[in-house]
């Protein structure tokens, strides 16, 4: 186990290793190096940046290196948290990326919250006796939640519950500080698909289990049947599922961009959008490193709990 | 001779199998629709009869469709409306609706009657037909999606192929690079792949074979270590078939069934993605009609009630197209765990 | 010099007189008083009409309502950029966001007439090139200081240092402090320099501009949205060190999220502040995130109480929500559909030409804003602008434009492209779509390239076919001089004809109004020949506010001015 | 017999079946899987039910579970246990009968464990749950009955998890967890199916004691004849979902009165008769399909006995052929055929064996990482001859055809096939004539052909790849030709895999195979994935095709039945090592290999007239990636010399020309050791 870990982490770092030098070259260019030069000398435009004032920038900014040592520098200042400048809002990326980061880890806790008893419940249901009504009615509704793509979800929440009943407001700006009644609309839009997806995930898993054998010989021991569901099929249905969730860290941040665009909230997603629109590069590479450490980090756990959930792999 | 009376008999017989000719009426609808969307303006005078012969062949893609998978209820509403959409989108030039690009009236409400025009869905702040719009919407999302997660298809199944059959150093590398690619969030991807290539519907098909193709990579080369270690694999290894005709005459065709299912649900994905992307304005731009551009144009616009036909209409359309991808493959992987 | 008792300019008891003739309409002899040193409400009294009130007699403010209450926070709905240098300010929105902290030598109200602020008056020579500015005596910095001429002086050259790159370099009393230097950069771009002595300051409050050629528009240029002074301990970022003159300081700014501006009661050396203008009513003044597009939305569902602009498509939703007032406004703002005259097939003038003519600029306004707005000329002057001479309406004319390719070798067709970036709402798109159905008809497949926003400023320049949208001017040749004159700041169509150079800085020194608007036919008509653009039509702004936000008037050039705002 | 019929006064039978009928409901209706299945199950009995593959024999058990699932159902018929109807008992009361009366073994011990709970855990829930025992109590009950299924270190099984045990150590724990309740019947759906023979022979012995230990009735359902002889009192042969044949074990094996009884056991190869001496005979023709039973006797259109007017009409009944056993057999022509009639003799077969020798193996070893699965293999294999590779699962025996067919290559050590090196030469890289003197067999039937491709195409891609014929018509015909060769219908050259039976399938990989006329075929398990009747078939196509072609064979095979009717020669493998060698009328008889003699007596025996010598290993098989120094056979081996054979490598002593035994013991040791088999009215030490 301890060896499988181990393999784990350091394919993980590699990774990282990559996609950072990956990263770095991507940006590395001359055009996007004079976008920020001209941020940074705080000109107005890239036609009134003279070649010499371009060159002597490169040069103070060490930027005339080899490109090992430029991205060795560069690595060394990420490592230390010296994230560059965002050229559109005129703040430290790092200071940027704790703000948005921080919202969204709100959303995110309320996702988690409710997604993931509601789903594994529905999806342990469903998957208990395959085939019965409970199961056909969950797995319907699943397959429908998980067909809207988000931005139809939430126009057509908005259209519902903030338009026709007019329960919620429109936009989730939180202008006035943190609402709850504001985070409900992108909430629900991560929700309707999030639960979906694991129900479905958790059904089919435990749909495979209580067809197992091993639940055949629990059954015809004579267990009730309660019994057998919570103590033999549970601890084996669920080990995709809780893998899972941990994956959908992963998801999540893809998600949050439509549904943080759409209902203006100032997370994560928002923030790389709008990065993206105004091709601030510090910002996207940065954003986008902070993502994949999240994304590998959330593959290392599930890696990880699923090691430590499969007594096969957990004991050699 | 007998034998060879036979054999040009049954050669005769059996000319083309029941695969080919799904592959072949793939082909004569999804050609003529690409060619139109892509190049409708080199078309020119010639574009409206392009899409001709793909009319008859989406029906005889439906109904062959409903007689092998008649078995399943989901599967037919699946294919039911993922067909419906292809017929739409190789009949809309033909279809006696509004001009979608064409500002008429603006905010008719559905079902009005302005200056001789029936708005029957509306038409959106612009006084654009929304039927008409989303109808001519279905062509691009369609057209591109197929193709992105075609493009994604040959070159994961192909990495698939090389990392589950060859194994050693090239699995390594192969598996690396798809890590590599899956450590992205697939959102994250799309943007930065756009931000430094720029936005295009080619571009589009990159973002997606980059976010799509490593995961087919993984189902395909799992599959084919499965397969790998069948019989049949090793008998062909034994009569010395070299590695390229063991992957794909082999082992491409038995592993096919999970991946049309796969193919089936990325299709859905890739539906979202475009959508999704068009609706962040970073994938392809206006000003032709397509679903997520119209969510995006109608966002701000339906904030009240009886406008929010702007809102629901596509948002309805491209609920009902994934749908159609996500049931078909739910009915097809019924329909294969059952045998 | 006592420029104190000599205010009057020689030229007013002429135009006094043009006016009793009736060789002068009443709204152009105001124009031309404010223009000339005259105190706006002067110039109406003059003129024999009803100014708009106005708070005092040498305030740029309209007059308080008797009703106004004091307090409450005022929210508006538009896009927050960030506070760096005023004088390089890209968008409109982030000198609003400075407005009520820093403040401008002159302001232009909303019925485009310029009126005194920092400087309480200004007085040209005769020649227009020599101007003589008085700064507003008792004017506080928030530190404590108080406004000099100095200080104005300091700004002023910094605005025509070519060094900074701003884009106040485009407007004409900039440039005019300046002078070629005979080099030219790596791009061919003629280098320039300051004049040595173009700012003279004569006493702490009085200074003068040498300017190097006659300049018809200080006033005015000194209102244009970058010109927001400073004082000179200044270092960017504005955000983190913000002295101002204005009634509020920045409290909090989070660019793509919120600007909040506080009133400003003590100064940082502990004095209580005493605002120069008279009394302001808002305590707060923030600004939110939100584009063109969500602003409705968030006003809709109670987010805000303003929007900095209400879009055309907006205009029949905003007009069935309850408890909203919508404003609108005459203006100069445009978009012009340039060609470049230095790229293939522009370089050709019958292709320009042929494109031109096929097009039909009153049924693109029809189309796309219906019964608001005017037809425009392709010239770029509106008849807003004092000195507007109206041309005759430009005819479609499709066989001329079918000629035209032919003879251009196009005869079998032309592809074009045209990018859009939907900067001022989706009307834009809306203008290039018209537009490729009527070029359509002559021959022409005109591709309709939409970017995103940013991605459009990227390249505004520097595509070949684009569609930009220009901002309001209170001159007709502030536009010209910024976007047409040879080597000028913003000519994004490579433009360059000595005539046309010529002929403009001889309207820009005319001041007699019968005799400047003949100059500005020759202009115009220069222009209008040349077939740079296709400019269907001047387009109104609208805004929109809650109807609890009182005295919130909508501006041509869509500048926010808050001073006598107050929330019921 | 060991197990003695021990006859109680007691006259309730423990389980009782009348006129059981289960049918499943699928796609295509409702298939009847049991029709009329009667069944009566005395205390202390254990009753044998043997038939092929979809005969219905696992569904009874179920049935008697009543756990069919959600297709299955009872559609006539009662169960009783102890005179109670389980069919009217509802969930509470059939959740007190299930473990706590009648428990289940299983066929898959690994899958029927669950992966995620401790072996203790699993335990300790049975007496909790059915006796409200406390966990202490229970834990202690557990301890016990591992002891009493006879596995060692019980505190720590108890603490393991499924996966960290044995397939034999798996099944021992299933077998206790059946126990723990004290049931009156043991349902066992053939519990050694999976285990290698000599593991079988272990859980077999286990089984026997337990029912004369317990007093158990058993339920006993196995495809085995042989197995069905050595533990059952009575039994019953089904066919098509119906008793064919009923009575005493004893009474049956002597006088089989139904002609499928009579076709499974003359298909089954008896460890006493060679190819030559006594061919087998193949049942003809194949099961019918679910749904499509013939109507009448549900075997006729098999049977040689066949009477087109009696046999398929209405229903047969059972016929008594004893009252006194209660002998019964479902044939209306049970008295009128000659029941004591020999098959028709067959010509004299003989293979010219040449002493030139074809495939020379030496000192071939093959590690991956740590694991050695060939270790010093060499032995030679002549022109004509068929030779086998005998070892249970893990002896390396797949390993080394893998290096003879290049997928893998040798780490030391050589094989050559005619004077050519082959052990580092991959496939990819012989010379196409060497690829086509050499083809292969291959085990899964269900994997051998590839499902996408239709059978003529198949093989015409072996003919044309491997450049016998050019031309498309000649590989047609040639195509068409080898179908008839191995007795396949001409239109299967258009069907595809899925169409075909299992038997079917590996005629068609056996032409695939012989399609480019090869030197050497290597058959890995050709059989042992068929049913009994298909195995007959098939054995007895390769014996001709390999005559026919004069093609030497070299068969893989862990069924000794098999391999001593049909091989020239014997090679016995042990953890990548050969423990003994030589022709097989040596090697199946003394001096034995001491895990040649181990691996005999394990095999079931369905000859009423070979009596077997008791012989049973004790531990497990070690990991091959930790070989056991010395002797590898040393942990098992009772006559272990200690401090010899667990230390020295053993020497290879040879006694008849070729036959060489790899054994420390003295040669006179060996020489002395008693056959396993003898006829039966020889000694009476040996058990039957």
């Amino acid at each position: 186990m301890r060896h499988l870990v181990i393999r784990r982490v350091i394919q993980t770092l590699l990774i990282m290793l990559t996609v950072s030098a990956l990263l770095f070259a991507v940006f590395d260019s001359d055009q996007f190096r004079k976008k920020i030069a001209v941020a940074e000398l705080g000109n107005f435009g890239a036609a009134t940046l003279s070649d010499s004032d371009y060159q002597a920038w490169i040069v103070s900014k060490g930027l005339d290196q080899s490109f090992p040592a430029r991205y060795v520098t560069w690595l060394n200042h990420v490592v230390h948290g010296d994230l560059g400048v965002s050229i559109e809002k005129d703040v430290a990326v790092s200071t940027l990326l704790k703000e948005s980061l921080s919202s969204t880890a709100v959303l995110a806790f309320y996702v988690f919250l409710i997604m993931i008893p509601v789903s594994l419940m529905l999806g342990v249901l469903a998957g208990m006796k395959e085939g019965s009504i409970l199961d056909r009615v969950i797995s319907v509704i699943a397959v429908f939640t998980t067909s809207i793509p988000q931005i139809a979800t939430a126009a057509l929440l908005t259209v519902v519950l903030a338009l026709g009943l007019r329960w919620v407001p429109t936009k989730s700006a939180m202008i006035d500080g943190f609402s709850f009644r504001e985070l409900l609309l992108p909430l629900l839009t991560i929700l309707i698909y999030e639960i979906g997806y694991l129900v479905r995930m958790t059904r089919s898993a435990m749909a495979d289990v209580m067809s197992s054998q091993y639940i055949r010989t629990a059954l015809l021991k004579g267990l009730p049947y309660r019994q057998v569901v919570l103590k033999h099929a549970l601890r084996n249905a669920l080990v995709v599922p809780v893998t899972l969730i941990l994956l959908e860290l992963t998801g999540l941040l893809s998600q949050v961009v439509v549904v943080e665009v759409f209902f203006q909230y100032h997370g994560f997603g928002r923030m790389l959008f709008d990065a993206a629109n105004f091709g601030d590069i510090q910002v996207i590479q940065a954003a986008t490193l902070v993502a994949v450490c999240v994304a590998v980090a959330s593959q290392l756990l599930s890696d990880i709990a699923y090691v430590l959930l499969n007594p096969r792999l957990r004991v050699a | 001779m007998n034998a060879l009376i036979q054999q040009t008999r049954e050669h005769r017989r059996s000319w083309m199998t029941p695969a080919q000719l799904i592959g072949a009426l793939l082909l004569i609808v999804w050609v003529p629709l690409m060619a139109y969307v892509m190049f409708h303006q080199a078309l020119g005078i010639a574009a409206p009869y392009v899409l001709l012969p793909s009319v008859p062949a989406v029906l005889a893609l439906y109904v062959m469709a409903i007689y092998h998978w008649r078995e399943s209820w989901v599967a037919v509403l699946g294919v039911t409306l993922v067909c419906f959409w292809l017929l739409v989108a190789v009949t809309v030039p033909y279809l006696p609706l509004l001009d979608p690009n064409k500002p008429l009236v603006p905010l008719a409400l559905p079902g009005a009657l302005k200056h001789g025009m029936s708005f029957m869905l509306g038409s959106d702040m612009r006084g654009r037909d929304v039927l008409s719009r989303t109808l001519w919407g279905c062509q691009r999302v369609l057209v591109w999606g197929i193709t992105a997660t075609s493009v994604a298809y040959v070159v994961g199944v192909g990495l698939g192929l090389i990392g589950g059959y060859l194994s050693g150093w090239w699995d390594e590398a192969v598996t690396f690079v798809g890590n590599v690619l899956l450590s992205f969030p697939v959102m994250v991807l799309f943007i930065l792949v756009l931000n430094v290539l720029g936005q295009s519907g080619f571009n589009i098909i990159i973002a997606v074979t980059f976010s799509s193709a490593p995961i087919i990579m993984r189902i395909v080369r799992g599959l084919a270590m499965q397969e790998k270690s069948r019989d049949y694999i090793q008998a062909a290894q034994t009569r010395g078939e070299s590695a390229l005709w063991i992957m794909v005459m082999e082992l491409l065709p038995n592993i096919r069934g999970p991946l049309i299912v796969d193919a089936c649900l990325r299709l859905g994905y890739t539906t979202v993605a475009i959508t999704t992307l068009t609706f962040l304005g970073l994938g392809l731009q206006p000003p032709d009609p397509d679903w997520g551009l119209m969510i995006k144009e109608a966002a701000p616009v339906a904030l009240l009630w009886k406008y929010s036909y702007m809102l629901l209409v596509p948002s309805l359309a491209v609920t009902s197209l994934i749908l159609g991808f996500n049931l078909t493959a739910d009915g097809l992987r019924e329909m294969s765990q059952r045998d | 010099m006592n420029v104190d008792n000599d205010r009057e300019h020689p030229l007013i008891p002429e135009a006094r007189e043009q006016l009793t003739h009736g060789l002068m309409d009443r709204r152009e002899f105001i124009r031309l008083a404010t223009l000339l040193g005259v105190a706006a409400s002067s110039a109406y009294a003059i003129a024999g009409v009803t100014g708009p009130a106005m708070a005092g007699d040498n305030l740029p403010f309209p007059a308080v309502d008797p009703k106004a209450k004091r307090g409450g926070k005022l929210r508006i709905g538009q896009t927050v950029g960030r506070m760096h240098d005023p004088a390089t300010y890209a968008w409109n929105e982030m000198s609003n966001q400075t407005r009520p902290m820093l403040e401008y030598l002159t302001m232009v109200g909303p019925d485009n007439v310029v009126r005194p602020m920092l400087v309480d008056w200004w007085k040209p020579s005769a020649d227009l090139k020599t101007w003589i500015l008085h700064v507003r005596p008792g004017v506080m910095w928030h530190n404590g200081d108080e406004l000099t001429a100095d200080h104005v002086a300091w700004n002023i050259r910094r605005w025509a240092d070519p060094a900074l790159g701003s884009s106040n370099l485009g407007l004409s009393t900039f440039v005019a402090l300046t002078e070629l230097t005979g080099a030219k950069d790596a791009k061919g771009k003629a280098l320039r320099r300051q004049l040595p002595n173009g700012v003279e300051v004569l006493d702490r409050h009085t200074l003068r501009l040498n300017l190097s050629q006659p300049v018809l528009s200080v006033a005015e240029d000194c209102g244009e949205y970058c010109t927001l002074v400073l004082h000179p301990s200044f270092v960017a970022p504005l955000s983190k060190h913000p002295i101002g003159t204005g009634p509020y300081t920045l409290a909090e700014l989070r660019v793509g999220e919120r600007c909040i501006l506080k009133r400003i009661t003590h100064m940082t050396n502990g004095q209580p502040f005493h605002y120069w203008g008279g009394e302001v009513f808002l305590d707060e003044i923030h600004f939110y995130n939100y584009t063109l597009e969500n602003a409705t939305a968030a006003l809709a569902s109670g987010s805000v109480d303003a929007t900095y602009e209400l879009t055309v498509e907006q205009l029949e939703l905003a007009q069935s929500l309850p408890g909203v007032q919508i404003l609108s406004v005459p203006t100069a703002q445009t978009l012009c559909c340039r060609m470049q005259v230095d790229v293939k097939p522009f370089d050709d003038i019958r292709v320009r030409r042929a494109i031109v003519k096929a097009a039909d600029n009153a049924a693109i306004k029809q189309l796309v804003f219906g019964d608001h707005g005017q037809v425009a000329n392709n010239c770029h002057v509106a008849p807003i602008h004092p000195e507007c001479f109206p041309l005759p309406p430009v005819v479609r004319d499709v066989a001329g434009a079918k000629r035209l390719l032919k003879e251009a070798g196009y005869a079998h067709g032309l592809d074009v492209t045209i990018s859009v970036g939907n900067n001022d709402g989706p009307w834009q798109q809306a203008v290039c779509e018209a537009l490729r159905d009527q070029v359509k008809e002559a021959g022409i497949n005109l591709s309709v390239d939409v970017m995103p926003e940013q991605r459009f400023w990227e390249v505004w320049n520097k595509v070949p076919f684009g569609a930009t949208s220009w901002a309001h001017r209170p001159l007709g040749t502030m536009a010209l001089a910024q976007a047409y004159r040879s080597g000028a700041s913003w000519n994004e169509t490579h433009y360059s004809d000595p005539a046309f150079d010529q002929a403009l800085s001889e309207a820009e020194a005319s001041i007699n109004v019968a005799e400047r608007k003949i100059k500005m036919q020759k202009v115009e008509q220069i222009l209008q020949d040349a077939a740079l653009m296709v400019q269907p039509f001047w387009r109104p702004v609208f805004s929109l506010a809650s109807s609890r936000v009182h005295g919130y008037q909508p501006h041509p050039a869509r500048q926010i001015q808050l001073n006598k705002v107050w929330m019921s | 017999m060991s197990v003695t019929f021990r006859s109680r006064s007691d006259d309730t039978p423990i389980l009782e079946c009348r006129n059981l009928s289960v049918t499943y409901s699928g796609r295509r209706g409702d298939v009847p899987a049991v029709v009329d299945f009667n069944l009566t199950l005395m205390r202390g009995e254990a009753h044998g039910l043997v038939g092929e593959s979809g005969c219905g024999k696992s569904t009874i058990a179920l049935a008697i579970m009543r756990y069919l699932g959600v297709s299955g159902r009872i559609t006539g018929g009662q169960i009783l246990f102890q005179g109670r109807d389980l069919l009217s008992l509802d969930a509470a009361e059939l959740r007190q009968v299930r473990g706590a009366d009648i428990a289940m073994i299983y066929q898959e011990p690994m899958a029927s464990l669950n992966p995620s709970l401790t072996i203790g855990e699993q335990l300790i829930e049975v007496p909790m749950c059915h006796e409200a025992v406390s966990r202490r109590e229970a834990t202690k009950r557990a301890r016990a009955m591992l002891e009493r299924v006879r596995l060692a270190d019980g505190d720590r099984m108890m603490r393991s998890y499924p996966h960290q045990l044995s397939g034999g150590q798996q099944q021992r724990i299933v077998i206790a967890m059946a126990l723990l309740s004290h049931p009156k019947l043991l349902l066992l759906d053939e519990p050694t199916t999976a285990l290698d023979v000599t593991v079988e022979a272990g859980i077999v012995d286990l089984i026997r004691d337990i029912s004369a230990e317990f007093g158990t009735s058993m339920l006993y359902i196995s495809h085995n004849l042989g197995l069905v002889r050595e533990t059952c009192d009575r039994m019953t042969v089904m066919y098509c979902g119906q008793p064919v044949e009923v009575g005493r074990v004893q009474s049956v094996f002597s006088r089989m009165r139904h002609p499928y009884t009579r076709g499974l056991f003359a298909a089954i190869p008896s460890l006493g008769a060679d190819k030559n001496t006594r061919p087998l005979t193949a049942i003809a023709g194949q099961l019918p399909a679910p749904g499509e039973r013939p109507a009448g006797c549900a075997f006729g259109p098999r049977c040689a006995s066949f009477v087109a007017g009696r046999c398929d009409q209405g229903t047969i009944p059972l016929a008594k052929v004893d009252a006194l056993t209660g002998h019964v057999s479902r044939c209306v022509r049970v008295d009128e055929i000659d029941w004591l009639a020999e098959p028709p003799p067959r010509e004299q077969r003989s293979t010219d064996v040449l002493s030139e020798s074809v495939v020379s193996v030496s000192a071939l070893t093959k590690r991956y990482q740590q694991v050695s699965a060939n270790d010093g293999l060499s032995f030679e294999v002549n022109r004509g001859e068929t030779v086998a590779l005998v070892g249970e699962s893990g002896c390396g025996k797949s390993t080394f055809a893998r290096i003879l067919m290049g997928l893998v290559q040798a780490t030391s050590g050589s094989v050559t096939l005619s004077r050519v090196e082959l052990s580092q030469l991959p496939v990819t890289k012989r010379s196409m004539k060497t690829i086509r003197s050499l083809q292969m067999i291959f085990q899964n039937p269900f994997d051998t052909l590839n499902p996408s491709h239709t059978i003529g195409a198949q093989i015409a891609r072996v003919i044309r790849r491997l450049g016998i014929e050019r031309d498309e018509a000649r590989i047609r015909a040639r195509v068409l030709e080898l179908l008839d060769l191995v007795k396949l219908p001409r239109q299967f050259a258009d069907r595809r895999p899925r169409q075909l039976s299992g038997g079917q399938k590996q005629r068609v990989g056996i032409a695939r195979a012989f399609a480019g006329k090869p030197a050497v075929v290597v058959a890995d398990e050709p059989v042992s994935a068929l049913d009994v009747s298909v195995q007959a078939a098939i054995t007895e196509l390769l014996i001709d095709m390999q005559r026919r072609e004069g093609t030497t064979l070299l068969f893989i095979s862990h069924d000794l039945s098999v391999v001593r009717y049909l091989a020239d020669r014997v090679v016995v493998m042990y953890l990548g090592q050969i423990m003994e060698q030589g022709r097989t009328q040596e090697v199946f008889a003394p001096p034995y290999h001491p895990y040649t003699e181990a691996l005999l007596a394990a095999v079931p025996v369905a000859d009423q007239n070979m009596l077997k010598r008791k012989v049973l290993l004790g531990g497990e098989m070690p990991s091959a990636s930790q070989p056991p120094p010395g002797c590898r056979f040393s942990t098992r081996c009772s006559y272990r010399i200690s401090g010899v054979c667990d230390v020295l490598a053993p020497p290879n002593q040879e006694f008849a020309s070729g036959h060489r035994i790899a054994c420390h013991l003295p040669r006179e040791h060996l020489l002395a050791m008693q056959p396993v088999f003898r006829e039966a009215s020889q000694k009476t030490d040996y058990v039957s």
